[in-house]
């Protein structure tokens, strides 16, 4: 158990040879997972024709960016050992708002911020019911849910198309590397915000106080440290990156929908633990959480090459593909300890 | 006095009884119950019968949440036991053969058992995080109830097997009755047994409890098999009910409120401490919340809202901190004048 | 490979001799409509020699778009997809355009500006169905003065053909105000919400006239309860469903229910069609409706013994 | 007379639910000075500590720093006042590095970036002035209690702060460690620190502290110059009795010495288990009491793990009344009639949210399985017994374990295992935080239970409960056994244990 509840290995070099063994130790269920990603995009590209093209790899994290921004909000959440079930719902209610707002003619320059806004504020006002009146998260977060996606269903129950030629050209907008090989806007918000996230964890007092209440959340307050406000916080992070999920979520789909990001809390929650956090706090990687929904993002990439599922059989082999990776994932890690 | 508004179900009990109340404003004959066709009927009555299926996932959620464990699949389990009585009694030469209607009964619990076993291995053997574990079983196991009905919903016309989620016996719903006997069962076992305090043991603190000689390997898939058993029950009364398998509906998120209708009770989703008594409060709970939005006619777009309000109104009355804060401003006046300090 | 599909060919991919590949992105499998809506197309390619890319969305449109861009990376011939709503397709749309890939839409439209990002759309028209339930209603009450209270199933609140057919019927019914909707719920489409919102109904309303259910599950549901409550189905309630799946069918042809609005899964043979057209070059219609017609408790029992799903 | 005060507390009162921690309380401590707080188990040493700190609303009374009435919404705002606390159980977070939780919340920050490699130097550097030589990068969770217990002392004192409170910080240090404690006391005092200790060593007490306030069941007895009372009469005035136990407590050990072991129980041949403990042999006879004696990290809780199987030796067997036995894990020892209470009771021993009656029920209910419970008649008398022989307070077995004082949670500990009725009963620092009466009271228990034929393995810090208990105690020296040394008769002394360790072999 003591090889995965560590905090990350700052860049820092560390002299005696026993302690750089110890160092690895603890990134063994990342370097795992890694292994495995590696292994099951090999098997892809060993079965079907041009699975082996960059442009499927970078499609990956194109359909992925929005879970991958989600899944980083979650990540903080997580390691406080809480858990957030508002996300899906915050993402739709930030593409209904956006939609609604944008057709009615507001500015982008005005609804971005204002829609982020109101994820923080959602996130912010679950947190403090969470703290100040020691609510379980669980329940907190999930009349949060209800909330949101009740909201958006009450502003329209219609999907909303977005016509606003910011959102449009950030929709469109390429980064080309080559002819085909491109990634969108997204990606790069996506990938902004995951390295912001790993920093703060890693090299923020607020990053170690996050792990610290993961850990042990009476003594964390014993020594000393702001437990409410950083309990607080992660939540308002989480919102936060809620919307701003839900912002990339719009640009992807061009569109604003009540229905949208339909179970997304669990993709979120899955890819979190998939990357070696535990749920119940104090442990665990965000780069992890990349690689959690990198393994997302492939399995269904696998399904679609594969091409001749049924509904139920792609059902089953999303499982099949899932319990093949954990329990590879897990009997890794358990042998190297 | 002040014992019974200290008890935990105290507030959860409080915010049902409003919530029925408050459907008398709209439909006036809301708390009669007559006597139709031989068996009672009333909106009271169809609170409990609709609370039924999500009784049982509760209870059986109850002791997987004490051992420190969650369960997403149980939907899928329903919808796969449903689908498996349904095709078999589909098969039957005589649908109305009570005997062959138990063989299916039988097949479909065997199968749930085994899906419990499979969750139990793979959360303590394995030593995979409960809620991935339940998740691999929870997205498979839809398809494979799917896959078993091949997409279509199976009807069949079985008269005894219409009875499990539809009949009556002695004028009350037989699912109803099926789930007092679950639950008494399940109470005297825990009551006559060490189970209780060895799974809260196990779900409040695994170290101590493992030094304590405790075999949580067994308790924890013993567990999940109940678990998946109820769910199972509770996948023939919602299928029985329409007297057809739905393996896309069955049970479609009724992990949540199950989860919903354990905390509600009063358990901890970090384990230890639980209370089955409680879980079937809050599913009851979440059924008449159901049916009050009917009732009380809440147009389908704000629906949500108003369970996001019913639920936020249950957790701050259940919230011993803003009880606190909202009674401490009335009460500080009269006990202590002056010496308070300023909250 | 993992596991052999039910049926469809195998996983070679894109290109190959002259056989056209067509990937298609279905919504899901939420009902017995949208399973033989999947049949008859998948059973259509086989006959028609298309190779077919079958991708099931699990009812998100973000699935949906990842599917479409990975048919676009196999280079498949033909994209068709039923889309999970109607907005919000012009990136991946625009996308396929520039790789030269034809996208043909089923069962529901996009609502793009840019028409000619797609060639053809090819299924029912919900409003309409809702239209042709408030006009049999219409008819069935000429002439009686008396007020008519009706109580909705609606489908999943905010999916499409819920909106669409629950505006339908408003619409028509809009024209004489004795026609009350006294109820309207949300039964997600299924028998067991069906039933237990009518339960709830028949509580607090005691005089129902008509029932309006947005799909023949609920109302097979439905059914259910108000016999529970002492009541005909068809006689002292009358019932109107849109779908004619076998099942509802049946019920029409026994009485149970008054009228059903047909909406067919069948369009795989013209999708088939359209798919060969548009890959030979040739113009193809922007709009094919399906052949859809409406049954009466007669014409039910006409056309029960063939029906096939 | 001298300094005024820079802490006071008057009429404090705290209940809880059932109980009254605190009634009236006063309190205060000044500038420069080491003040201990004596009381029982339960007497409410903690719950003054967590109301001065503020993670206790006070019920009634006044709190003045420097004269100024303060009134702290948590430990945060304390530490900001310049009050540095080590709560009774270590708190700290075992998932972080050693680093990490000496300066979490004050970590050295160059533009808000946390500067690890800085972190890690001092923190090396803040232990080794404690003479600890740690990886400071590794994950707490990987040291013994003893050495968190270290850690916790090294975060509290390298704040510079005007109060330090200590909380049993020594409950589980030997003696060289206790010294070097003090030594940072001394120097802390001299540069005008005000010190609030307690300890239930009262040796200790009388070395350090300048003056002490005694409690007594939430009540004050009253404050004194540590000069002015005898340690007979600080007994006296804690228990509220006559000295009766203290007299007990100083005939038991000679009774223990006469008895010959009879036949072994357990024998250990070159168990070990790599990074924990080298393969050492050991035998345990019946009716024999043998002590682990070692350093700070010694390796007395690994080896005392793997004879119980909770860790699993990965060399070497163990042999059961002659026939060999492979202890899988902790319910296959118990079967074989072995007992082990762990040193680390807040997360080994008591489950928190069970009652006192479930928690010291566990074990036996355990080992009898699920199906046959053990009825509530028998529960009830074996509960009333152990609360009684103990001194359990507050004295109702329903009450959580986790609402108990530490000292009464150890006993609940200890109750669980003797009721087994093992043949083996390891006890890995049983008197830890437990008061001076009840501690002789377990002494005596285990004495008498050895005569009755059981075998224990018996391993404490304080080095005097080990030689005056043990016939024969085991040295152990960085994780190796190194010698063996009989004690029938009570011919060891501390200096011949000491040397045993410093030469490493048998003298
Ligand atoms: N959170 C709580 N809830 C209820 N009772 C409590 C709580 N904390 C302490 N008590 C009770 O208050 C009393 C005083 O406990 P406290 O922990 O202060 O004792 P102590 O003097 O520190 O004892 P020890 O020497 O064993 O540590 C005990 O009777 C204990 O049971
Ligand atoms: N020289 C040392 N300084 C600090 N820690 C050490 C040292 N040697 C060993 N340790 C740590 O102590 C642990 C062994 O401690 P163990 O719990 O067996 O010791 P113990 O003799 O019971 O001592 P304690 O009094 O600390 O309980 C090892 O896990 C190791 O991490
Ligand atoms: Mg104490
Ligand atoms: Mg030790």
């Amino acid at each position: 158990m003591t090889d995965v509840k560590a905090p990350p290995q700052p860049a820092v070099t560390v002299t005696a040879p026993h302690k750089r063994r110890r160092a690895d130790r603890r990134h063994i269920p990342v370097l795992a997972t890694l292994a495995l990603l590696a292994l099951m995009y090999g098997l892809g590209v060993a079965n079907y024709d041009n699975f082996s093209d960059t442009q499927v790899l970078l499609n990956v994290f194109v359909d992925n960016a929005f879970l991958l921004v989600v899944a980083a909000g979650m990540t903080f959440v997580i390691l406080t050992g809480g858990i957030d079930l508002s996300v899906g719902a915050v993402v739709a209610l930030t593409t209904v708002v956006a939609a609604t707002l944008l057709n009615d003619g507001w500015p982008a320059a005005l609804v971005l911020p204002l829609v982020l806004l109101i994820g923080t504020t959602l996130g912010l006002g679950m947190g403090a019911v969470i703290h100040y009146f020691k609510v379980e998260p669980f329940i907190a977060t999930l009349a949060g849910m209800f909330l949101a996606r009740g909201l958006s269903l009450l502003i329209n129950r219609n999907s909303i198309p977005i016509t606003d030629p910011f959102w449009t050209s950030m929709a469109q907008e390429r980064i080309r590397f080559g002819p085909g090989i491109f990634i969108s806007t997204s990606v790069v918000i996506a990938l902004v915000v995951v390295l912001a996230g790993a920093f703060v964890l890693a090299y923020t007092r607020f990053g170690r106080t996050v792990y610290a209440i993961g850990g042990n959340a009476d003594s964390a307050l014993l020594m000393g440290l702001p437990v409410g406000r950083t309990r607080i916080a992660v939540y308002t992070i989480s919102g936060f990156l809620s919307a701003l999920g839900g912002v990339l979520l719009s640009f992807y789909m061009l569109s604003g929908y009540s229905l949208h990001a339909q179970g997304m809390e669990l993709d979120a929650i899955a890819a979190v633990v998939i990357g070696g956090v535990i749920l119940t706090g104090g442990s665990g990687y965000l780069f992890g959480t990349v690689l959690g929904v990198l393994v997302l993002g492939l399995i269904q990439t696998i399904i679609t090459f594969q091409g001749t599922l049924s509904s139920w059989w792609t059902r089953i082999v999303v499982g099949i593909l899932l319990f093949a990776f954990i329990v590879l994932q897990r009997l890794v890690t358990r042998r190297s300890r | 006095m002040t014992a019974i508004v200290k008890h935990r179900l105290f507030w959860p009990a409080v915010v049902l009884v409003l919530l029925l109340v408050s459907n008398v404003f709209f439909a006036p004959r809301f708390f009669t119950i007559t006597l139709q066709d031989g068996h009672l009927y009333g909106s009271l009555i169809d609170v409990l019968r609709s609370a039924t299926p999500l009784a049982l996932v509760a209870l059986g959620m109850t002791m997987v949440i004490a051992t420190g464990g969650i369960d997403l699949s149980v939907g899928s389990v329903m919808a796969i036991s449903g689908a498996v009585a349904c095709l078999f009694i589909g098969d039957l030469s005589n649908q109305g053969s009570v005997g062959g209607v138990l063989l299916a009964v039988g097949l479909a619990l065997v199968l749930a058992l085994v899906a419990g076993l499979w969750n139990g291995v793979l959360v303590s053997v394995i030593g995979i995080q409960p809620i991935i574990a339940t998740l691999i079983l929870m997205v498979a196991g839809r398809g494979i109830a799917q896959l078993l009905t091949g997409g279509q919903i199976i009807n069949v016309s079985s008269p005894p097997f219409r009875v499990i989620g539809a009949g009556y016996a002695l004028a009350i719903p037989v699912s109803v009755i099926i789930v007092a006997v679950v639950v008494a069962a399940a109470v005297l076992l825990i009551r006559r047994s060490a189970l209780g305090v060895l799974v809260e043991a196990v779900g409040a603190s695994p170290t101590a409890s493992r030094l304590a000689g405790i075999r949580a390997r067994g308790l924890t898939i013993g567990a999940y098999v109940f678990a998946a058993v109820c769910a199972g029950i509770a996948g023939l009364i919602f299928s029985s009910n329409v007297a057809s398998a739905d393996s896309n509906a069955a049970g479609n998120l009724i992990e949540l409120d199950a989860i919903l209708a354990v905390v509600i009770g009063g358990t901890a989703l970090t384990g230890g401490r639980f209370s089955i008594a409680g879980s079937v409060l809050g599913a009851v709970l979440i059924s008449a919340l159901d049916i009050t939005t009917y009732t009380i006619g809440v147009p389908a777009e704000t629906t949500l809202l108003f369970k996001a309000v019913v639920v936020v109104i249950l957790c701050l009355s259940q919230s011993a901190a803003f009880r606190a804060a909202v009674f401490r401003r009335r009460r500080t006046p009269a006990v202590t004048p002056a010496a308070e300090v300023p909250a | 490979g993992c596991g052999g599909g039910d049926d469809a060919g195998s996983g070679d991919s894109g290109g190959g001799g002259g056989k056209i590949t067509m990937g298609f992105s279905q919504v899901g499998a939420e009902s017995g409509w949208r399973t033989a809506n999947t049949k008859s197309i998948q059973e259509s390619a086989a006959t028609a020699g298309i190779d077919l890319k079958f991708s099931d969305a699990q009812g998100k449109q973000e699935n949906q778009i990842k599917a479409i861009r990975s048919f676009i990376a196999q280079r498949v011939d033909v994209i068709a997809f039923s889309p999970v709503v109607e907005s919000g397709w012009d990136t991946v749309l625009k996308e396929a355009k520039d790789a030269n890939i034809p996208v043909i839409l089923t069962d529901r439209s996009v609502d793009s500006q840019d028409k000619t990002l797609y060639k053809s759309f090819i299924g029912s028209d919900f409003v309409l169905e809702g239209k042709k339930a408030g006009e049999w209603l219409v008819k069935e009450y000429e002439g009686k003065p008396e007020p008519v209270n009706i109580v909705e199933l609606q489908g999943s609140p905010g999916a499409a053909p819920a909106n669409d057919r629950k505006a339908g019927f408003a619409e028509v019914i809009k024209a004489d105000p004795k026609f009350k909707v006294i109820a309207s719920q949300t039964g997600q489409f299924t028998r067991t919400d069906g039933k237990e919102v009518m339960e709830a109904f028949l509580k607090a309303h005691q005089d129902i006239d008509v029932l309006y259910a947005h799909n023949d599950d609920m109302g097979l549901g439905a059914i259910e309860a108000i016999e529970a409550a002492g009541k005909k189905p068809g006689t002292d309630i009358k019932i109107i469903t849109v779908d004619a799946v076998k099942d509802g069918m049946t019920a029409l042809a026994a009485g149970k229910i008054n009228y059903i609005v047909e909406c067919s899964p069948l369009l795989g043979p013209q999708l088939m069609d359209l798919a060969k057209k548009v890959k030979a070059g040739e113009t193809v219609e922007q709009r094919v409706v399906t052949e859809e017609t409406t049954f009466t408790q007669e014409q039910a029992k006409a056309a029960l013994p063939d029906r096939k799903y | 007379m001298g300094d005024p005060p820079i802490l006071q507390m008057t009429g404090i009162r705290k209940a809880f639910p059932g109980v009254v921690a605190l009634d009236g309380v006063d309190f205060s401590l000044r500038p420069g000075e080491v003040h201990a707080l004596m009381g029982e188990n339960g007497a409410g040493k903690s719950t003054l500590i967590k109301v001065l700190t503020g993670v206790y609303d006070i019920d009634a009374g006044d709190i003045r720093l420097n004269g100024d009435p303060v009134r702290f919404g948590g430990p945060l705002q304390a530490q900001q006042a310049g009050i540095s606390t080590v709560y009774q159980e270590v708190n700290l977070c075992a998932n972080l590095s050693v680093a990490e939780n000496i300066f979490i919340g004050r970590e050295p920050r160059r533009f808000g970036k946390i500067r690890w490699s800085e972190m890690r130097r001092r923190s090396t550097a803040l232990l080794a002035g404690l003479d600890l030589h740690l990886d400071v990068a590794a994950p707490l969770s990987t040291y013994s209690l003893a050495i968190q217990q270290m850690v916790a002392i090294a975060r509290a004192i390298d704040v510079s702060a005007k109060v330090l409170i200590l909380d049993e910080p020594t409950s589980s240090l030997d003696a060289s460690e206790v010294e070097r404690l003090f030594e940072v006391m001394r120097r802390l005092k001299r540069d005008g620190v005000a010190i609030l200790f307690i300890s239930h060593f009262l040796d200790q007490v009388y070395a350090v502290a300048d003056r002490m306030t005694v409690l007594r069941n939430g009540t004050l007895i009253g404050e004194y110059a540590t000069a002015e009372l005898t340690q007979m009469q600080l007994v006296t005035k804690m228990i509220g009795k006559e000295l009766t136990v203290l007299e007990r407590l100083e005939e038991e050990p000679r009774e223990v010495a006469a008895d010959a072991p009879r036949e072994p129980v357990v024998e250990a041949h070159e168990l070990g288990r790599a990074g924990a403990i080298e393969p050492f042999d050991l035998a345990i006879h019946g009716g024999e009491i043998v002590g682990l004696a070692g350093l700070l990290g010694s390796g007395r809780t690994e080896l005392a793990r793997l004879l119980f199987g909770a860790d699993r030796p990965d060399q070497g067997t163990i042999k059961i009344d002659g026939k060999p036995v492979t202890l899988r894990t902790p319910r296959v020892a118990m079967n074989h009639g072995i007992a082990f209470s762990s040193e680390n009771r807040r997360t080994e021993g008591v489950v928190g949210e069970l009652s006192v009656r479930e928690n010291i029920v566990l074990a036996l209910q355990a080992s009898r399985g699920w199906s046959r419970p053990i009825p509530r008649r028998k529960q009830d008398e074996l509960v009333e017994r152990y609360i009684k022989t103990l001194g359990i307070r507050p004295a109702d077995p329903d009450v959580a374990v986790r609402n108990l004082s530490g000292g009464n949670q150890q006993k609940v500990l200890l109750a669980r295992w003797l009721i087994t009725e093992p043949r083996l009963l390891i006890v890995d620092e049983p008197t830890r935080g437990i008061d001076v009466g009840a501690k002789a009271e377990i002494q005596r228990l285990l004495v008498e239970l050895a005569d009755g034929g059981m075998a224990v393995l018996f391993v404490s810090a304080e080095l005097e409960e080990v030689l005056r208990l043990s016939h024969k105690i085991e040295v152990l020296r960085e994780r190796h056994l190194v010698g063996e040394l009989d004690n029938t008769g009570g011919g060891v002394d501390a200096d011949r244990v000491m040397q045993a360790i410093a030469s490493g072999a048998n003298p």
